[in-house]
């Protein structure tokens, strides 16, 4: 276990280099260069002069290898580098964003989680029922619903139209600030979650072994306690751990639609600015955020599952 | 029985954006971009504004359908890309193997750590707004998990008697690609691209929102969205129809895939009899 | 003569759809006696795994009994309360399944799996189920069974597997164990270990069995008497040697005709196998022959 | 037997890496699959490789059939080569060598109608007259027992039985001269594979076919066999003549393979077939090698033996003289 752990740390760090790579060589290809779009607003042409010592002083003068060189040379040294605008450090601008985000989205997990789950394998265990059927299509609804709408209805009905909650910002972490941001961004996964919880379980009820375990002579409820529900979470497990990644994407928008401080409002503003070492640093951390919560969910995994070991 | 219902509902919503969107020009009461009157601005919807007008007394309505030509467009043309990528990668690093399936493979789980939203949002960064490069945004960043499920269908594939024999009998990789195994993964593919459309759908809405797409003030349901957040306490409605919109055609094309799916998968089916 | 252990009389079975029944059983009887060893052999849609299930109680929809009696020790299992027919279940009737690839829960220790025998239907505690469960692996001959006890099903062989879903099925000492095909996946000379081991044990313990295959080979090599199936209905039955060395219904001297026989080249030279289908020109009056018990034919009719 | 055989396997070692292993999963050890194996096939006859699963017969077929590169060793055909740097493209391959697949479910194109099926290589090979096409497939078709309006259907449409017969007539189509076996029988019922074996008996008289065929099922091997090999962990145990192997069989493992068949005669006769065998004297100071008395890992090279010729074409494999 402790060789397949350490295994499996090792194998994202190449991943992120090439993500390093490519997130470097997709705003190296930018047409123009940034200084000139830092200082012209559309009307007025900026200073040559002045262009070329800030491309001096953010070293954009140099080839782009050795650029790309000193890129990862600074990640090395934790120095995601100085954002255009505020000329803060770009590792404190995350800093101070990132909890934020982290505790948005744990929240909305953990509501996907507590209820999606439970729904599914309900609808699971009487397949074709009343339950079922509404679970289902309520899955799809929720599938196929846009996030920032349904929060912006949310919004709407419980902010501004009954008062009970706030309708956006931080508010200094309080937990009524936390609850409409979370329940929007956790809609998604919890559809999600029911689906394959439900599918799971019924591709688990329909294996051979639970056949073997009716033959045993077991009940019905201990052939779930005992055979379905173990296997069945393996399944669970990985959604989540592929719905943290989408889910992280999501959260962009729906922190800028609560005003959420976090990384995700952080990005889209610096897109708008095209503040590029923010925008760079800032899908970084996210990438490293999302491998490490895979690799944390494949170990998981390798725990629940004894096969997947060997390979 | 089930299984009709789906491809019927989702078939029926889809037609019935492709419809509205095609045929915009005829269906819409007024124009979507011109006109714009102060003086009928943010009225609530009544027989001439049938959804109401936004804060430029824009017909919602007419918006709506204008915006289904936009959503429509991002959502096929993104799909054609992610599909031909996905499936042109997917089968030949499942049939080749070796350096060339390793590459893929590294170049899609590189793919599938960036959240494609995110992934999305920095191509638009670099590309600037606007349709074109919504698409190529769209099309080239969602096409991993068309390419996962090629290249494991094509592995299992490969090892099938009808695809060996084709190499025995003297049939060409390109041939056999095309011939044997495209035509027996379709079902898959299909299935993912009709889902696909979904999701280009609601990326497409999400940049929009956040300024970063289709830019005002042409109709795209998204942007329509972020100018009716600002007025959403006076002109509810402008919110509430646009966001409708999205939601429907978004649930026409999930459920077109999820009935497509159940059709294709014979185990499936009889598991829901 | 004593009772019969396991008496299935005039078994009918359906697979329920909309547009009606479509028959897949018909009239199916046959007696097992304490201890005995009979097979039910035929191709692939003869319905000999159906019938299995049927005794087991363990049909899924659409598929259901429509007619007849499954009597076990003088009590019908088709009548009896779902909770009475689980207890029965694994205690005394148990059941060997084809595959033991996926017959076992690949999550799960096979000790483990051993171990829930005894928790179910002996209240032992889990601790004392392990301390069994090794006993068990031990009985069918699997090599170390202090440490195998620990092993996930994916640790073993094929051949082992099957040891261990034997172990299983025979834990509780069951009366009547019905094996469905349990060597087929396996190779020969591995086979050929597995029925010597359900052979040595269920003799030891005085256990019946229910041998099911598509082998006449192996029904030969392991059964006292033995059913012929074809197309749902059993269409002869007799004890092993009478039935090898004297087939009496069409379809089983087809059946034999079309195997390869081992030895055969050498005494005779290469014969032309026997294609059924150019011996008998219409399938369906197959079924409505029937020779039943030694004591002399019993042209039948089938409902 | 004079002259160069039709097929000749050289020596032929197949080695598969296994992933995992080591820290980062690198580790490569190697499975040797086919581990040192001659056989040669002569014109018209049948060569059976019998053996259990894991012996490495279904890697050799697939060798021969070029779907496979050897590691080492060679395969030839009519003494040119037929692996390696020399070898044939598919295209002269095709009308050398084919195949006939275990599972007639998965050995046809769902998508293609039987017609496509077999009128797709001939267009292939450079047949453009559409009549001539259609004659073919007709009497291809007619020769395997299927009717020629069958050729319009999809192969969902027909049994397995069938199938075999479809895929068969497939493996004949562009005429080869040796047809590879791939245990062309062991997925059907005993009646299908009765009309099966007899089909393929009368095809090679008809056709003057060569059959390389892989099967575990020992009764069909002594049905249509005329030369055996047994393999055993990769290498050849024991072969011979059809009479060799199966009257007279000297090795362990293909004695015990031989005496574990399960087969009504032997079974109700309650007769030991083991006993039946004498045993042969063996040269001075060897043995049986790869016995089965222990299994070998398939990882390391197993103890040095070789084949020693016994009788002529008889060859037992025995442990090497010190």
């Amino acid at each position: 276990m402790l060789q397949f752990t350490i295994r499996r740390i090792l194998q994202v760090i190449p991943t992120i280099l090439v993500v390093a790579l490519l997130i470097f060589v997709i705003f190296s290809v930018v047409p123009g260069s940034f200084a000139a779009s830092l200082f012209s607003d559309g009307r007025t042409t900026a200073n040559p002069e002045m262009i070329a010592q800030l491309n001096r002083e953010l070293g954009l003068d140099l080839p782009l290898p050795q650029r790309f060189l000193n890129y990862v040379m600074d990640l090395a040294h934790l120095d995601l580098g100085t954002s255009f605008r505020t000329r803060q450090p770009v590792l404190q601008l995350i800093n101070d964003r990132m909890w934020a985000s982290l505790q948005l989205a744990v929240a909305a997990m953990i509501f996907a989680v507590v209820i999606g789950v439970p729904l599914g394998f309900t609808a699971a265990m009487r397949p074709g029922s009343i339950l079922d059927s509404v679970t289902m299509i309520g899955a799809v609804s929720g599938l196929s619903m846009p996030q920032f709408w349904l929060g912006l209805l949310l919004m709407y009905l419980f902010a501004l139209q009954l008062g009970w909650l706030p309708s956006f910002g931080y508010g200094d972490g309080s937990l009524r600030n936390l609850i409409l941001p979370a329940i929007t961004l956790g809609v998604t996964p919890l559809a999600l979650l029911a689906r394959t919880t439900r599918a799971g379980v019924l591709d688990v009820m329909n294996a051979d072994f639970i056949r073997t375990a009716h033959a045993k002579g077991m009940s019905e409820s201990k052939v779930v306690r005992w055979h379905v529900a173990r296997n069945a979470l393996v399944l669970v497990v990985t959604t989540v751990g592929l719905q943290f990644g989408s889910m992280i994407g999501q959260a962009v928008v729906i922190e800028k639609l609560f005003a959420w401080p976090g990384i995700g409002s952080l990005l889209v503003d610096s897109v708008a600015i095209r503040d590029i070492p923010v925008v760079q640093g800032t899908i970084l951390v996210i990438v490293l955020w999302f491998l490490l919560i895979n690799t944390a969910v494949d170990l998981i995994y390798a725990a629940i599952d004894p096969r997947i070991k060997q390979r | 029985m089930k299984l009709g219902f789906n491809i019927l509902l989702g078939g029926g919503l889809t037609a019935l954006v492709i419809v509205g969107g095609l045929l915009a020009p005829w269906l819409a009461p007024f124009d979507p971009v011109l006109d714009a009157n102060l003086m009928n601005a943010e009225l609530p919807p009544d027989s001439t504004f049938w959804f109401g007008t936004d804060s430029q007394g824009r017909d919602v309505y007419s918006r709506i359908l204008y915006g289904a030509q936009i959503s429509l467009t991002v959502g096929i043309v993104s799909q054609i890309i992610n599909t031909l990528i996905g499936v042109a990668l997917g089968i030949s690093a499942g049939y080749w193997g070796g350096w060339w399936d390793d590459l893929v493979n590294g170049l899609t789980n590189v793919m599938l750590a960036i959240p494609s939203l995110i992934f999305a949002l920095a191509v638009m960064a670099v590309l600037g707004p606007g349709l074109i490069s919504l698409l190529i945004a769209l099309g080239l960043t969602n096409w991993s998990w068309t390419c996962r499920i090629a290249r494991s269908s094509t592995l299992s594939l490969k090892s099938q008697g009808y695809v060996q024999a084709a190499q025995t009998l003297g049939y060409g990789d390109i041939r056999i690609m095309m011939t044997q195994i495209l035509p027996n993964i379709m079902g898959p593919i299909l299935v993912m691209a009709t889902l696909g459309m979904g999701a280009a759908v609601l990326a497409e809405a999400a940049l929009s929102f956040l300024g970063l797409g289709i830019q005002p003030p042409y109709p795209s349901w998204g942007s329509m969205l972020t100018d009716a957040r600002e007025l959403i306490r006076l002109a509810p409605w402008a919110a509430i129809f646009p966001g409708l919109a999205i939601f429907l055609s978004v649930l026409g094309f999930n459920l077109l895939g999820d009935g497509l799916r159940d059709s294709l998968d014979p185990h499936m089916r009889t598991r829901k009899a | 003569m004593t009772e019969p252990l396991l008496d299935v009389r005039n078994l009918d079975l359906v697979l329920s759809r909309r547009g009606g029944n479509v028959p897949i059983l018909q009239d199916i009887s046959f007696q097992i006696m304490p201890g005995e060893t009979y097979g039910l052999v035929g191709e692939s849609g003869s319905g000999k795994s159906v019938t299995s299930l049927a005794i087991m109680g363990l049909l899924k929809k659409p598929l259901k009994v429509s007619g007849g009696q499954v009597v076990f020790q003088g009590q019908d299992l088709l009548k009896l309360r779902p909770r009475r027919m689980r207890d029965l279940r694994g205690d005394r009737v148990a059941m060997i399944f084809q595959e033991p690839m996926t017959a076992l829960n690949p999550l799960s220790t096979v000790g483990r799996q051993i171990a829930e025998m005894y928790v179910l239907h002996q209240g032992k505690s889990w601790r004392e189920a392990r301390r069994l469960a090794i006993d068990a692996l031990d009985s069918v001959k699997v090599p170390n069974p202090e440490r195998r006890v620990g092993n996930y099903p994916h640790q073993m062989s094929g051949g082992l597997r099957q040891r261990v879903v034997i172990a299983m099925a025979l834990a509780c000492d069951p009366d009547l164990l019905i094996a469905d095909e349990p060597t087929t996946a396996l190779d020969v000379t591995v086979q050929a270990e597995v029925l010597r081991l359900i052979k040595e044990l269920c003799a030891a313990r005085g256990t019946a069995v229910l041998f099911i295959s598509h082998d006449l080979g192996v029904i030969a090599s392991i059964c006292q008497r033995v059913g012929v199936m074809y197309a749902g209905c059993l269409v002869e039955e007799n004890d092993t040697v009478a039935l090898f060395s004297n087939p009496r219904h069409a379809y089983t001297r087809g059946l034999m005709g079309a195997l390869p026989r081992l030895g055969s080249r050498l005494t005779h030279g290469r014969q032309r196998l026997v294609d059924i289908d150019s011996v008998i020109a219409d399938r369906s009056v197959l079924t409505k022959t029937r020779f039943i018990t030694p004591r002399g034919a019993a042209n039948g009719e089938s409902a | 037997m004079t002259g160069t055989p039709l097929l000749q396997i050289d020596d032929l070692h197949v080695r598969f890496p296994i992933a995992g292993g080591g820290l980062l999963g690198t580790g490569r050890r190697l499975l040797h699959a086919v581990n040192g194996l001659s056989l040669t096939l002569e014109k018209g006859e049948c060569l059976s490789i019998v053996g259990e699963s894991g012996c490495g017969k279904s890697t050799t077929a697939l060798t021969v059939m070029g779907l496979q590169e050897p590691s080492s060793g060679s395969v030839s055909f009519r003494g040119a080569p037929f692996s390696g740097p020399g070898a044939p493209g598919r295209m002269q391959r095709a009308k050398a060598v084919q195949i006939v697949f275990q599972d007639p479910y998965a050995s046809l194109n769902p998508r293609q109608t039987v017609h496509a099926s077999l009128a797709a290589p001939l267009r292939l090979h450079g047949i453009r007259s559409a009549s001539e096409i259609a004659d073919r497939v007709e009497t291809m078709l007619i020769n395997v027992g299927l009717t020629a309006d069958q050729a319009r259907r999809y192969p969902h449409e027909f049994s397995g039985g069938q199938r075999q017969r479809i895929g068969i007539a497939r493996a004949l189509i562009l005429e080869p001269e040796i047809v590879v076996l791939d245990e062309p029988v062991s997925a059907l019922d005993v009646s299908i594979r009765a009309q099966i074996i007899n089909l393929l008996l009368d095809l090679q008289e008809k056709y003057g076919l060569s059959y390389l065929m892989i099967s575990h099922d020992l009764s069909v091997v002594e049905h249509m066999s005329d030369r055996v090999a047994v393999m055993f962990f990769g290498q050849i145990v024991e072969e011979g003549s059809w009479q060799h192997i199966f009257a007279n069989p000297v090795h362990p493992y293909t004695r015990r393979l031989i005496a574990e068949i399960p087969d009504p005669d032997v079974a109700i006769r309650a007769r030991d077939p083991a006993a039946g065998f004498t045993d042969v004297p063996l040269p001075q100071g060897r043995s049986f090698a790869m016995d089965g008395s222990n299994t070998p890992d398939v990882f390391t090279a197993p103890t040095p033996s070789e084949l020693v010729e016994i009788d002529p074409g008889h060859r037992v494999r025995l442990s090497l003289r010190d």
